[in-house]
């Protein structure tokens, strides 16, 4: 199984075989974006209480998702990385990072968005908004440590490590902070009075969110692969390439 | 002849992206050592670091008794003493303090005051021993980074540069503590730029092995 | 090696208590920081009581947090640039061990203190006595999380320019459930809303998982860092 | 000697630019510090807006205040443990203008843009809207007040071990005029109990102070510090 | 005879409350060099620092061109270049960086590219101008700090064991640059345990002056 790993792992062998997945995945990126647009902002009717504003769910709701997806993703591909030492492995974590806090990124301004018409301020301490903050600063120390190390196999370990912890701790920090809530008296604003959401939603919804997670993959191959050249760049299949495009 | 105990095939390492050295082997019996040298920069330290554990190199087998010594782990630390460029003291522990908690830490057990007083002596240190390392001189931090050496019982040196900043009179009695080390069985490699005296040592020029030089 | 890895942990301990008493200014450094932080807040906020009282437990409890977070900068970088660290790792004990018993030295000398002072700044404070207690016994759970958790980023960036604040970035988003618990705690004992224990228990269990992983995440990282 | 003053703070200047590009990630990671600690306290004390609002003033300047201190750690110690710094005492022009000119670049590089992201925290603090505006401004205003005097313990304690922390204990105190200040300035705002300008034009008058005198302190502390 | 440059008169400095040495006298004149030796911890290092201004002498009479140095202050200042044990580099800058900024804040204003490049050519690191310093070994690093004295025009030099780490090809440039720096009517002052051949150089053993030794 590891040798399996190492064999398709090697970076060579990657950038071969996802160069031959990547337009796929990135039409299907394209299609899903269109179909779910269209049907979150003209098929879906607009809500009886907040009218067309609830829409901006259809991009937040999606992020805030992939912003928790991506970094299990991150941890698994750092952990993998660590004890296998399989570079590949290493690669993806990298490239993660960056997509992963821009989700989550984007999961905070659009919320924040949401949140000013909704409850009449950009931000509330509520549990859910909190660890997603925290879940922030994890993305941005991963990318700090792996920013500060120049070597690109000690940067790979080190952050290897930084992931690790915290993805020991999200399951806490999410708990705790939900705890801290519901412990002290409660918010005079929560998320749990929600609407229900109809299915005439829900389409929309689950179509964008596939749309979402089509774009991490593309978009992970694309920096991988931008990586492996960089990283490779004086080895002799690189220049070869070099050489044809040139 | 006897078996090698430390063998080491087709070493090479690399610092960042950059393979500085590739295929490196010598071996050492008991009672032998070796003098390493090459100009700056050519990888002498990076190659003594790989061979302590504290590096790890690119490629190539290195075994101590006929194991590799990544197997062998900690029970490899248990037989090798290392002296790089730092000295590795505490500027606030004095002198005796200083080789004491080596020592200890490195399996020196049975290791006491009187112990520790020989060491500080025979590198001429006897009556700096309640001196904090702070208020030392360079030659005389150097030197108390080799009185660590004299606590452990250790048959394999590997010495970075060691006599830098020793005066004239401690050179000397570095070469003959090596010699000794050599007489009673022990291996030494020792980096070094400038020329010493020690009979039967050999020279490894590593020069000849270098791929990248910059 | 006729030594054993008792003996080598005490030596380790003896060695950082020795270090510490050689810069005792240092330790009492760390708890005036704490003191000072604290005694900004009245300045900072405003000096009526009700108030004051009400945010003591978070006030507090972030002051700890900080003190703590500033001397884990320290705790490994010294013997990094002296190469002591390179030896360390050239130990044949096991260096989980040896980072353990370093860092229960560091506790002993910086979260220990800074416990049993809190009760005089709680005064300051205006926090309600019947939560002293609390106060002292949340800390006394919490500070050594915080040095368990706190030393792998300190050695993660040891070969970093800049690693103190690095090392502050990467720890305060871990230190969130510990910071939540200990001050709900103290506030729940002062206000008797909620009893006390429920928090206390969870930061005992925050403990036990951090004794055991933490020195050995902090080995590893050690030896990555030294590469 | 054919060169000219200027030219050399302007060396020392672009110097430390270069070396702050080199360590970008470090200035973010002051930036991210100062938003951690703010974040930390509505964890502490709890989620309610108007308490937050209350003491947000407090909350924001303690937080840059101590941002500030961190970074303040490194201001000298490598340029002295590499000895760069005994050659910048060698240097033909006077210290304290060099000294100035690494002040000067040490401000543009942690002070500044945190006196700019502020406002964003501000809105997590749920401060009014319309104090953001002397929000500002008072950062503006003190955060080079408080490199100014917080280099000078900074070269103090140079041969001190462990020096960061007894940096920030020399210069806590030394801060807690500006602290009040500042923070009255943002709260007068606020509440619009009193105008802020009184404030902001004590803390100009302290700025100036602190330019006229500080730079030549901190060059006789570095002479003192290096003998 | 022409008159001497610096003089030093009765010089005796202290550590903490031990007096090290005293009585120290001597002259230089143009185009002459001196080679201070002694045994680890009698206190050269110190004495170095007293004449370069860094440090504080006990009691003595420091003149350049016959005026005290404490007197000249920063005027002193622009006469000498001091490499200590200490390199003075930022690891984060680049080799040609660290020269150009050590030139510019040293009154070297008309110093550019192409001056920075010599330098480096001169210590034979030609090819790692764009390296930053922490990419380099221990004797590159010295280099550089010996590059960034070449591109001051000091007469005075004060070199505190500058062979340290350097590779025997290195020593001989060295050598070679003092020798220049003399004829072109410089003074050198050389703290070294290692011996080097230096036409017409005088030895000055600080053995004969010492106070308290330990
Ligand atoms: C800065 C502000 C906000 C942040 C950081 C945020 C964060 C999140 C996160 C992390 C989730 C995923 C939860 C999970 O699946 O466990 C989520 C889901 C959701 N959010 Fe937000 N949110 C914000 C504001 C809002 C606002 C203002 C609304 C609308 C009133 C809203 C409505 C929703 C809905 C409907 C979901 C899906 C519910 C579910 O999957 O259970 N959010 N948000
Ligand atoms: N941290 C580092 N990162 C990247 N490259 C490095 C690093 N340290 C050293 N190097 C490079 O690795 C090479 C070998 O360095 P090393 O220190 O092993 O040389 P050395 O043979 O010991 O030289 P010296 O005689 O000067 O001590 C050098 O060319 C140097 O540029
Ligand atoms: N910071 C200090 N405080 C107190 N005493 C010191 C300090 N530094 C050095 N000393 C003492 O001063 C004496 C002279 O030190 P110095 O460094 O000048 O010696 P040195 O002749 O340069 O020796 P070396 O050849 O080892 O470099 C030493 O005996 C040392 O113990
Ligand atoms: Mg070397
Ligand atoms: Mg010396």
């Amino acid at each position: 199984m590891i040798k399996y790993l190492h064999k398709y792992g090697a970076p060579r062998r990657f950038y071969a075989i996802s160069g031959r997945v990547l337009p796929w995945s990135a039409v299907i990126t394209v299609i899903l974006f269109v179909s779910g647009l269209y049907l979150g902002l003209y098929w879906a009717p607009p809500d009886y209480q907040q009218g067309d504003a609830y829409r901006i769910m259809f991009v937040h709701v999606p992020n805030a998702w992939m912003s928790m997806m991506a970094y299990m993703a991150l941890a698994l591909f750092a952990a993998a990385g660590y004890i296998w030492n399989i570079r590949l492995a290493d690669i993806l974590a990298k490239c993660t990072a960056p997509l992963g806090a821009s989700f989550t990124l984007c999961a905070l301004v659009t919320g924040s968005i949401w949140g000013k018409p909704m409850w009449g301020t950009w931000w509330v301490w509520d549990a859910r908004l909190t660890s997603e903050l925290v879940l922030f600063f994890l993305y941005v120390g991963y990318m700090a440590v792996q920013a500060s190390i120049e070597d690109p196999r000690r940067a790979a370990h080190a952050s290897a490590i930084v992931a690790i912890v915290g993805v020991i701790n999200v399951p806490i920090i999410h708990y705790s902070v939900y705890w801290w809530h519901t412990l002290h008296q409660p918010a005079s604003i929560t998320l749990t009075n929600q609407p229900k959401i109809y299915i005439t939603m829900l389409i929309p919804l689950i179509v964008m969110s596939l749309a979402f997670m089509f774009f991490y993959l593309t978009m992970l191959l694309v920096r991988a692969r931008n990586e492996i050249l960089v990283r490779e760049k004086d080895r002799q299949w690189v220049r070869n390439l070099a050489r044809k495009i040139v | 002849m006897t078996e090698p105990l430390f063998a080491v095939r087709a070493l090479s390492c690399a610092r960042g992206d950059r393979v500085l050295f590739g295929g490196v082997s010598f071996e050492l019996r008991a009672g032998e050592a070796l003098h390493i040298r090459g100009p700056n920069g050519y990888g002498k330290t990076t190659m003594l670091r790989a061979l302590s554990g504290l590096g790890r190199p690119l490629r190539g087998d290195i075994r101590w008794r006929g194991e590799r010594v990544r197997d062998l782990g900690d029970e490899f630390y248990a037989e090798l003493a290392y002296l790089g460029h730092l000295n590795g003291l505490r500027e606030e522990l004095t002198a005796a303090e200083n080789v004491w908690t080596y020592a200890r830490t490195h399996g020196g057990a049975d290791c006491d005051g009187k112990q520790v007083d020989a060491a500080l002596a025979r590198v001429g240190l006897a009556a700096a021993a309640e001196r904090p390392a702070r208020h030392m001189s360079q030659g005389q931090k150097r030197r108390l980074a080799l009185a660590c050496l004299l606590v452990v019982n250790r048959p394999l040196w590997l010495l970075d540069e060691p006599f830098t900043a020793l005066d004239v009179g401690s050179v000397e009695t570095l070469v003959n503590l090596i010699e000794e080390h050599l007489r009673e069985g022990g291996l030494a490699l020792i980096i070094s730029h400038q020329a010493f005296d020690l009979p039967g040592i050999r020279n490894f020029d590593l020069e000849h092995f270098v791929r990248s030089r910059r | 090696m006729r030594g054993s890895l008792l003996g080598a942990m005490r030596a380790v301990f003896i060695r950082e208590l020795l270090l510490f008493w050689r810069r005792r200014t240092e330790v009492a450094n760390i708890l005036v920081f704490f003191v000072i932080v604290t005694t900004l807040f009245p300045l900072a906020v405003g000096p009526e009581r009700r108030e004051l009282a009400h945010i003591a437990p978070g006030v507090l409890w972030v002051a700890a947090l900080l003190a703590t977070t500033l001397s884990l900068n320290q705790l490994f970088i010294i013997d990094y640039t002296e190469g002591s660290l390179d030896q360390m790792l050239l130990s044949p004990y096991p260096l989980t061990a040896l980072v353990f018993a370093k860092l229960a030295a560091h506790w002993v000398l910086t979260g220990l203190p800074l416990a049993l002072l809190s009760p005089l700044l709680a005064i300051q404070m205006a926090l309600p006595d019947k939560a002293m207690g609390t106060l002292v016994l949340s800390l006394l759970l919490g500070t050594p999380i915080l040095t368990l958790i706190g030393a792998i980023p300190a050695a993660l960036t040891l070969g970093v320019r800049g690693g103190g604040v690095l090392v502050s970035l990467l720890v305060l988003p871990l230190y969130t459930p510990v910071l939540i618990f200990g001050a709900e705690a103290v506030a729940a004992a002062a206000g008797q809303e909620f009893a006390a224990t429920a928090h206390l228990s969870l930061l005992a269990a925050f403990l036990v998982l951090a004794l055991a992983f933490a020195p050995l995440a902090c080995a590893s990282a050690l030896r990555v860092s030294l590469d």
